[in-house]
């Protein structure tokens, strides 16, 4: 294994120092348990979003504090759900009269120690509701799994809901604004190699130099088909055709379409899948209105990519396009 | 003999090195089919019951179960976390204010902690988790009524290395091995392997 | 080897299509020779700004152009200079009477046909510069070598002049302030894996499991030393002493530090490196006044990192926070 | 026999299949030292000059020659592309316009792609690089001179072998192997092996 790092223990504190010395005038970090809170936390009147998770997904979450976004994010060690201590320490720094939503990706982990970060922070008085995202269409359902995961549709649900605050929206808006988005939001992923966990020392998962693994989540677990390594186009056309046909998204539908690298696939593929993504879209009708290219959501240094698509109306399309201050994500400050 | 509250917390420091010992091996399970943290995490929470053994001295079993409890909450994250948090809590609930714990209270206690996991996560057996590990144990225990705490964590260490090894041949539908379907089979279960584990320190250290 | 790739022969050409998709509002590409133009080019009465060089350092150059940066980026193969011609284009694109300045990054094959294309478009009557930027350290000076490379500095650079373009300065001024730049700005670079090019198949080196190699440029030649893995704070150390010592950089001066991933090294390790970065600098009473920490100029899927330090003044501060709007840097607006 | 605009367009269509089929090693020996492209730059140029030459019939050597020069220059990019584009025009202007090349004339076309390469990528003997199979094969033509076409370009295309192969030695001070110093030692110059092949392409044309 090589990383640039000291002490695979240390990883994730001295990774947040760095984020804090970075971006002082959008962000700071609170150490033990860490934080990442918003520099003008917390906003009066304001719903404070919030979500956390493992770490080794940067910029998710950390990278998306700021204005016009998360008020908070909560950084676990890596791929480890951070403990309710951490999130409701999150909560007491942010969240005021407006309440706060939290942003919970749903994997076992997440939703046990948001539950009771919740259930914590409702004790103490607070007005705190949970979403679950849940996108990722490999996923079978929950009967015979853990429920599908929160992947991609993150990312874009951490915006919008962000957005939303940022305007004023009262939490029961915020709350129905959220699981509208978690309605109409779906992703798929792959990966060409596997991450590597600091305190692991090795890949997650071992792939011959012609294999893919289809249909991967964000924490190195192996995907729901180990495939040939196939050409851009194909293996692009299969994840559209994944997504597509799960929602339905549909001739005439407009969309928001997200193409995110796993963390150490290139731009100069990532915008030819992305490119290709387009094309297929426009051929089935389906109105591409805005798009994120970009490295959003990783699973540390794995290469490969995900494709996530969301129904647009106007009202998600002006949340989108509302200004936005987080390391990661800017636009319109 | 029974179980105070200087046993109980010798046997956590026990345990905490048998994790120790067994993280790269619970690390190896969950990389198999997980996200390779499990050992990482145990070890870190029992690390920290550790120091926190060595900081305060509760004065009943209840009140180092209850230590145990919140800081695996607060220490290890993930699924594991609540999961063992809860299972040490709800037994923490039952052993009350006893100072000594037979081996009818200990009993009760693996139950209740058994029926706290499955309140939490929702899994039952068959579903490739930590509960096939337990079910048996507290069977075990259960059966071996009468018997001293020795005994009874002996047999249901043994049950539950049964039941861990069970867990290969599962498709597991909870936590994050049920992404993999068909694939995960052949595996044994990270946290039911840790149970296992856990159950045969406390065991040995009631010898 | 495993790319999202169809054919290695078109993958620049593809991956452009897609670039020019997600961001249609900023950019737009020619095709036949393949260049990237700002969508409202020719901007008139204002000094066009353009880069180039081989393509896999993305985002440098294409995701730089748009308001307040690159008029145009002139895309070679996959670690080739573009040829002549294909500048000329983006030169007859984007400039009118106020000219154009050429940012050449100082490789034998970008020179000699920036070169070529700046007389040219000089025969056609445009008034055109060049400034070759050569600002790593890693390189002996131009008695032994092809002298240094332009690595990070470039993307600093491009940033400075696109900003001055933008408010207007002339073409002189514009040239001068390059010329000031490159004066005070020093990179170093240091990879961890090999990047793969695409024709190639394989990587452009070898290196074992414990070793990294320290001084790398961003096209695959092996660095100037072959090392053992060493912790972040002792390889970051020798990172910042390379370039301090260099200019020399000493206490007092203000400076921007740039913390780029070479493509392959994710955000979490990067930030992890930022922040031992700017305790170093502040140890030395340094004082990091600006920071850019990601993926800005990458070599392929190459995991590694390379440090950046430009000397500021009040000039350079105004400048590098004036508003931009590209792909890759967005800010104030 | 003396060289024609046909057998100069054949030769160089020879030429682009040698080029072709050594594409990989060209790749390779730029991966060890440089940046893996020259194969890919050079098949990318002569695969354009022979689609030109599919195209346009020019009538005099010097056409051929200029032909190829601007195809290069537009097609190759990287150091070897305006190089090899200023010695092909380089050539081409010393051809003027005759009919046919001979003997006298190619010598002095080919010191003059020399001399262009030198005025463009200021390279001298000994930094390693093309200019090291240029420069032995100038001279041995020089050597020549009162022989066939044939028999000059044979006994260049020897002279460039020996000089591509005199880098293996040199610590390169031009292009990019220039960077690697000392680590560049042992490594042949990809641009010196491709002069030297296509000069042996020249002269096989030219039997
Ligand atoms: N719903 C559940 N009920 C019981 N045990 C579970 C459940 N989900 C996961 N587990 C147990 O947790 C273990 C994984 O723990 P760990 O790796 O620490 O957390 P995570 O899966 O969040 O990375 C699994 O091996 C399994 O035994
Ligand atoms: N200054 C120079 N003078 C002569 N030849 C040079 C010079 N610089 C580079 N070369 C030649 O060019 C070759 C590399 O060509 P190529 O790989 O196509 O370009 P690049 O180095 O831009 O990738 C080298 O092997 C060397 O022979
Ligand atoms: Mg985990
Ligand atoms: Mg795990
Ligand atoms: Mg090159
Ligand atoms: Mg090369």
């Amino acid at each position: 294994m090589k990383k640039i790092i000291n002490d695979p223990k240390t990883v994730v504190a001295e990774s947040l120092r760095g984020l804090a010395a970075a971006h002082a005038d959008v962000l700071r970090v609170e150490d033990d348990p860490a934080i990442v809170v918003r520099v003008d936390a917390p906003v009066a009147g304001k719903v404070a979003v919030i979500s956390g998770g493992g770490s080794g997904h940067e910029p998710l979450h950390g990278g998306f504090v700021g204005r016009g976004m998360l008020a908070a994010a909560v950084p676990g060690a890596v791929f480890t759900s951070p403990t309710p201590d951490a999130v409701e320490a999150a909560v007491k720094a942010t969240t005021g009269d407006a309440g706060a939503l939290l942003i919970v990706k749903n994997y076992t982990g997440d939703v046990l120690n948001f539950e009771t970060a919740a259930e914590l922070a409702a004790a103490e008085g607070l007005d705190v509701r949970s979403v679950v995202i849940d996108d990722d269409v490999a996923v079978k359902d929950s009967t015979y799994t853990a429920g599908r995961r929160g992947v991609g549709g993150t990312v874009l649900l951490e915006k919008l809901t962000g957005a939303a605050a940022e305007r004023g929206d009262a939490l029961d808006a915020v709350e129905t604004l959220a699981r509208k988005v978690i309605g109409q939001v779906r992703s798929i992923g792959v990966a060409l190699t596997a991450p590597t966990v600091p305190h692991a020392g090795e890949p997650s998962f071992d792939l011959a130099d012609d294999e893919i693994e289809f249909g991967i989540g964000i924490h190195g677990e192996p995907g729901i088909e180990r495939t040939a390594v196939v050409p851009a186009d194909e293996l692009v056309a299969r994840m559209v055709e994944a997504i597509v046909t799960d929602l339905p998204f549909g001739e005439g539908d407009k969309v928001l379409l997200f193409t995110n690298s796993m963390g150490g696939t290139p731009l100069v593929e990532l915008y030819l899948a992305h490119g290709i993504a387009e094309r297929l879209l426009a051929e089935r009708g389906i109105v591409v209105e805005r798009r994120l290219v970009g490295p959003y959501i990783t699973s540390l240094e794995m290469q490969g990519m995900s494709l996530t698509l969301l129904k647009l109306d106007d009202e998600l399309t002006e949340l989108w396009d509302a200004p936005v201050n987080t390391p990661a994500l800017r636009w319109g400050v | 003999m029974a179980c105070t509250a200087e046993t109980l917390a010798a046997a956590l420091r026990a345990a905490a090195a048998v994790i120790a010992e067994h993280r790269a091996e619970l690390v190896d399970l969950d990389r198999a089919i997980g996200d390779a943290d499990h050992g990482e995490n145990l070890d870190r929470g029992f690390t920290a019951i550790v120091s926190a053994l060595d900081t305060a001295t509760p004065g009943t079993p209840a009140a180092v179960a209850k230590l145990a409890a919140t800081t695996l909450i607060s220490k290890v994250g993930g699924a594991a976390g609540p999961l063992y948090g809860t299972a040490f809590l709800r037994a923490s609930v039952k052993l009350g204010d006893a100072a000594e714990v037979d081996g009818a209270l200990l009993i009760e206690a693996l139950r209740a902690a058994l029926e706290g996991v499955q309140a939490r996560g929702k899994a039952v057996g068959g579903d490739a988790t930590m509960v096939d590990a337990l079910i048996p144990a507290v069977s075990a225990a259960e059966e071996a009524a009468g018997s001293d705490v020795a005994a009874i964590l002996a047999a249901a260490a043994d049950a539950a290395d049964k039941g861990a090894e069970s867990t290969v041949d599962l498709v597991p539908r909870k936590g994050r091995a049920s992404y993999l379907g068909e694939r995960a089979k052949g595996h044994m279960d990270p946290g039911a392997r840790s149970t296992a584990l856990l159950l045969r320190a406390f065991a040995e250290a009631a010898r």
